[in-house]
């Protein structure tokens, strides 16, 4: 499928960075960013897998399909999550039943 | 008929396509529907996860700070390299040099097998620990001082998690080491040839799959909240 | 046929008790729906049937004219049902969003959903099973949770429904408009006897009510009530006196050192006994699992005390630890 | 089904039933067809298995007591019915059975893409089906078919371990079947046939492969993390370690509510190519029709939380869930008029697989308007978990999906077999079909307003006469079942032998000879026109 055949240099260019990746995000997390760590973690784990997707996985040279088929997977995922959160979120926003008396409150929202 | 059986052995086309190219996007698009299979069957635990998370964080926090960070990293970078091993025995078939090929599918089994191992040590260490849920679940000592402040409950529940992922993750290995084992002895008989290497390409997309899936899973299992 | 069919739909009531103030805004609007449905049936089973004789094959050879489509027709067979459906939609959102809020100043009473009967407690302390007594005209507010699996408050009559789960409070609410006696129904399926776990919602008059809630049990010992307790909510059926259940035993615990599963030895007082019972996961006595489910909202906490005045009363019973 | 049975009297030319005996020629075949054929026998033996559970949970219902069974046993049989019904007859059957043998003939291809795949998906389907099959001999289940939890998980003893792993190997079936599909359409078409020129058949067939790839997986891992919690009694979905019941039913929806539409998407699809071969015309508005299916199948997957209205998921889900539920009753809405608005000015002829298909628009008409009732939270609070619920399902999957696989069944039965089965017979059983179902199910809708709550073994004696009413029913519907089985078997041997195009209808699967070779097509076929090409213009260039 894909004709052109990356150089063996390329390759490990790519390699080479995915190993700095990983070290940076290992890196970061000894760095107290609060719940800022949990969305840079994210977002270099996101960018190693384009890399990897890109470069490893020839999605650079193969067709429009493949791409469509690969954001298909990904936003069907990002559904599910999106949904189910749409739950929880929100289940706090109108008033939960005040527990009967003095009892603790519920273990969970 | 009959010229298209011997017609498949010679150039490994089925006799349901037209020429090899169609054959060549067929099974591109085949794999990578199955890929995005298992992106939702992934997702699945993925999102149960998160939403737990979410809700038990400090619980989840204090079972992250027990897991051996730098085993977790090493494990990362083995597999990246088993990613890289793997993408190089494609180029190989692609450009028809046998020996290569077979090289880089062998290297690309013991850097695996590695990461196995290192996952054994850290399966091991958890029953060590005595953090394993329902089969063995009584922490105590420092570990117990580290789970107690989240709630022992959903500390356990991280580590059914812990187990889950990884361990789907492993069992996606070993299906892998398989299908490269599979791969090595057909390349040795010289199956693969720069306009017949599917197989190869296939198995590439399906182990670089499985190492984007570790991508994921050490940051969210081992670098929740950071370490200081 | 019609005679049969009177006779047919005497006998078959076709809708249930309108019994609450939100039971008449339901049906209306079930009526509607009920509309737009037969409407929308009649002229589908109408057109398919009049085409069939109207169009159909004269000859073998017959080739009818080919229509590729309008797209006006289309338009308007997407634009009306969207049209009518946002209808409904906005009315049946705005019904749900009023019912889903218990006015102020309601009635609370706490249902627990056990596998296959319900317990219900009125904050009087007056103890119900299967049974709920309410006053006519007061709106009244379920905090419901469940021992076991997921239940199902479900009062066809008052039209609500609310399922029960386990570690959390649901709550449904209602205000009867019709003194008499309604069906009451586990609408979840929740195990063998699922369908045997029904009951019946008895409205009375204010005053009647009264009188039933005054002539409730009361003036009991706090170790009877918690006695009684202890044996209502099925602490007996784990916690044997030889400890030979899935619950230790409480025979001479009170006051006495407990070794827990995490290696941990602390002694059985009063916080110890509460927590056990409102979150039994925490400290786990050695060699017995988590299995206890948790009372959390299930036990008033005059319940609590009267259990603990129980266990107290076996500190000094010398049975087997 | 031994091939013995089809020595035809006159020394056929060779076809693919033909073309090889015993055995081995069936359990190894990469023949798309024959796997159809093995699919169709396998799912008629589960439809029979799960038919029987119902035929026995009627009969228990006659009485308010329910004297037949105790209520443990009465759990189990509505369980299994489900089960059996769901994952092991209405998923795999039009999809399976007619969408394996119609796909290839309908692309113009040679076979699927994959055919060992599609082997490997039938013998996953056995295996999957043989560990339902034991779990229900060694003592059944009785979670009911959605395996809610804690019940499932914690409460329940019975073999869910075994179920849930049948259920989780049937569902990469049906995965591998949808690979298949979606490359077969994309990658293998007939040159000339682009996506406008295709059936509407084949429209189907792609929206079902979407919902089939994008669905079934996050069953699985419901199912696999349901059977861990089981096995380990950990506390996935249980409160006792902190977990939320709820989540199990988020993530069992996601999938279980698309599945819904991976069995009526397909009979779609039947009814499209027979509503316009009977009538002769070319289907009203045939591109909105095809975005429509897939217009379905991408909307089903939002709109899950309408079965959750009443679970104590938050209010505004609740609201997100049912405006989204109600949009994605449109595309339906239109398929029924651009079905109805085909018969207009057309020259419509009364054929069994007709019968079945306006049969079909009927029924499902009336389950998808009593769709509305559910979608609308204020109506939903008082009907869910009642037998509206049952009654609802019923008239889309029974009424709905089981009709288009009949009129499938009718429509290509002399290409499958070669032989035509007796019009009469074929016309009678719809009637009856059609009559016995309706006695069924329509009485449910009045007990599920009445507030009858669904899976009881014993109900108060005031819904007696309505449920003796759907007995009744139940009855003449089995007997309307059994009567195209009949007919269907005794046509494969003394059937009159069926020409290419008994129906002369359009597309390419009618220009193969009944039944078809092994390879299909002599050579590709080239496509020059339009689908549905019935009128006087278009008629020189089609053989039929």
């Amino acid at each position: 499928m894909s004709q052109q055949i990356d150089s063996i240099k390329s390759y490990v260019l790519v390699f080479l960075s995915l190993i700095g990746l990983t070290l940076l995000t290992t890196g970061v997390a000894f760095v107290d960013l609060g719940a800022f760590n949990t969305v840079v973690a994210l977002a270099i784990a996101a960018s190693k897998m384009l890399l990897v997707i890109l470069f490893f996985m020839q999605v650079r040279h193969s067709g429009g399909l493949v791409r469509v088929v690969i954001l298909a997977g990904f936003f069907w995922f990002a559904l599910l999550v999106a949904f189910t959160m749409s739950d929880y979120g929100t289940r706090s926003w109108t008033p939960t039943p005040v527990p009967w008396s003095s009892m603790a409150p519920p273990t969970h929202p | 008929m009959a010229d298209h059986v011997n017609l498949e052995h010679a150039t490994g086309m089925a006799h349901q396509f037209e020429n090899l190219d169609q054959q060549q996007d067929a099974d591109m698009l085949g794999i990578w529907l199955f890929l995005v299979t298992e992106i939702m069957f992934f997702g699945g635990v993925f999102a149960s996860y998160a939403i737990y998370r979410w809700f038990y964080l400090p619980a989840f926090e204090g079972g992250s700070h027990i897991l051996d960070i730098r085993l977790g990293a090493t494990n990362t970078i083995v597999l990246l390299g088993s990613s890289l091993t793997m993408a190089l025995s494609v180029r190989s078939a692609q450009t028809g040099n046998r020996r290569a090929t077979v090289m880089f599918l062998i290297l690309t089994m013991i850097l695996g097998g590695a990461f196995l191992g290192i996952k054994g040590v850290e399966y091991h260490q958890k029953f060590v620990e005595h953090i394993v849920p329902s089969l063995d679940w009584a922490p105590e000592g420092k570990v117990l001082a580290e789970l107690a402040p989240g709630g022992l409950q959903h500390a356990e529940l991280y580590f059914i998690f812990y187990f889950a992922m990884t361990g789907l993750h492993a069992l996606h290995m070993i299906i892998g080491m398989g299908l490269l084992l599979w791969l090595v002895l057909r390349a040795r008989k010289g199956a693969f040839t720069p306009h017949y290497f599917a197989p190869v390409e296939v198995v590439g997309l399906y182990w670089h799959f499985v190492d984007i899936v570790w991508i994921f899973l050490f940051p969210l299992l081992y670098l929740i909240g950071g370490r200081y | 046929m019609t005679f049969l069919a009177l006779f047919l739909f005497q006998s078959l009531p076709l809708q249930p008790e309108q019994a609450s103030t939100i039971a008449q805004s339901v049906d209306h609007l079930y009526y509607f729906i009920t509309l737009v449905t037969l409407f929308f049936t009649c002229l589908i089973f109408f057109l398919i049937f009049y085409f069939m004789i109207k169009y159909r094959r004269r000859s073998p050879g017959e080739r009818p004219k080919a229509i590729e489509g309008s797209l006006p027709l289309e338009i308007m067979w997407t634009a009306i049902p969207t049209l009518i459906v946002a209808i409904i939609f906005i009315w049946s959102g705005r019904l749900y969003f009023q019912n889903s809020v218990a006015p102020p100043g309601s009635m609370e009473i706490v249902v627990t959903g056990k596998q296959w009967m319900w317990k219900v407690e009125h904050p009087e302390g007056q103890r119900e099973i299967n049974e709920l007594h309410v006053p006519l005209g007061r709106p009244v507010k379920l905090t419901m949770t469940s021992e076991d699996v997921i239940h199902d408050f479900y009062v066809p009559a008052f039209r609500v429904k609310k399922d029960v789960l386990p570690g959390r409070y649901t709550s449904l609410w209602f205000e009867p408009t019709k003194t008499g006696t309604f069906h009451l129904f586990c609408a979840q399926y929740c195990g063998a006897f699922h369908a045997g776990m029904i009951g019946s919602v008895v409205v009375m008059e204010p005053r009647a009510y009264e009188r039933w809630l005054a002539g409730g049990v009361h003036g009991e010992s706090p170790e009877a009530a918690g006695e009684r307790v202890f044996k209502e909510s099925g602490c007996s059926t784990c916690h044997l006196a030889d400890g030979s259940g899935p619950g230790p035993s409480l025979n001479g615990l009170y006051g006495h050192s407990v070794k827990l599963s995490s290696g941990q030895t602390i002694t059985a007082d009063d916080a110890y006994i509460h927590e056990s019972i409102v979150l039994p996961a925490a400290k786990i006595v050695e060699h017995y699992q988590p299995i206890m489910p948790s009372f959390q909202g299930q036990l008033t906490e005059e319940q609590i005390l009267n259990l603990i005045a129980y266990v107290r009363s076996l500190g000094s019973v010398t049975g087997k630890q | 089904m031994s091939t013995a049975l089809l020595e035809p009297r006159v020394q056929a030319p060779r076809n693919y039933l033909n073309a090889e005996y015993g055995w081995k020629s069936w359990l190894f075949t990469l023949d798309h067809k024959r796997i159809a054929l093995l699919y169709m026998v396998s799912i008629t033996v589960f439809f029979l298995i799960g038919a029987s559970f119902a035929a026995l949970m009627r009969i228990q219902l006659l009485s308010p007591q329910g004297e037949l069974v105790q209520p443990e046993t009465y759990n189990k049989l509505f369980t299994l019915h489900g089960i059996v019904m769901i994952f092991f007859f209405l998923i795999p059957s039009i999809p399976a059975v007619l969408g394996n043998f119609l796909v290839p003939l309908m692309v113009g291809a040679r076979d699927l893409a994959f055919p060992k795949l599609n082997l490997l998906s039938w013998y996953i389907y056995v295996v999957g089906g043989l560990f339902t099959l034991f779990a229900a001999i060694a003592g059944g289940v009785d979670t009911g078919w959605t395996f809610y939890t804690p019940y499932s998980s914690t409460y329940s003893n019975t073999q869910v371990t075994a179920v849930a792993v049948g259920v989780f190997i049937t569902g990469f079936s049906s995965i591998l079947t949808g690979l298949n599909f979606i490359v077969t359409i994309h990658k293998m078409r007939a040159p000339g046939l682009t996506w406008f020129r295709m059936p509407l058949f084949l429209w189907a067939m792609y929206a079902t492969s979407l919902i089939m790839i994008l669905g079934t997986p996050v069953l699985a891992i419901t199912i696999f993390l349901l059977a861990i919690e089981h096995l380990f009694h950990v506390g996935i979905f249980s409160p006792a370690l902190g977990g939320d019941p709820l989540l199990f039913q988020h993530l069992f929806w996601f999938y279980s509510h698309p599945a819904v539409y991976i069995m009526i998407l397909p009979s779609m699809g039947v009814v499209s190519e027979i509503i316009a071969c009977f009538s002769r015309k070319r289907i009203f508005g045939y591109r909105v029709v095809a975005f429509s299916s897939v217009a379905i199948a991408v909307l089903g997957f939002l709109v899950w939380g309408h079965h959750m209205f009443v679970t104590g998921q938050s209010v505004y889900a609740g609201l997100v869930f049912s405006l989204l539920s109600f949009l994605v009753a449109i595309p339906s809405a239109i398929k029924v008029f651009n079905w109805t608005s085909t018969l207009y000015k057309g020259s419509i002829s009364y054929d069994a697989p007709m019968l079945y298909a306006l049969g079909f628009i009927g029924l499902f008409t009336m389950g998808g308007l009593t769709g509305l009732f559910l979608a609308s939270l204020a109506t939903d609070v008082h009907l869910n978990g009642t037998y509206f619920i049952v009654a609802h399902f019923h008239y889309i999957m029974v009424g709905g999906a089981v009709m288009g696989y009949l009129g499938g069944m009718h429509f290509w039965w002399p290409k499958i077999s070669g032989r035509l089965y007796p019009n009469g017979w074929a016309a009678f059983a719809a009637v009856i079909i059609f009559i016995g179902f309706n006695l069924t199910f329509f009485p449910q809708f009045v007990l599920g307003y009445l507030g009858m709550p669904r899976r009881y073994a014993f109900y108060p004696a005031e819904f007696q006469v309505l449920n003796v009413m759907s007995t009744a029913g139940a009855s003449v519907l089995g007997v309307g079942y059994l009567i195209p089985l009949i007919y269907f078997i005794w046509s494969m041997r003394y059937g009159p032998v069926a020409p290419k195009n008994p129906w002369g209808a359009t597309g390419l699967e009618w220009q193969t000879a009944s039944p078809p070779t092994t390879e299909n097509f002599a050579e590709i076929p080239v496509v020059t026109q339009e689908a549905y090409a019935y009128s006087e213009a278009e008629q020189e260039v089609n053989l039929g």
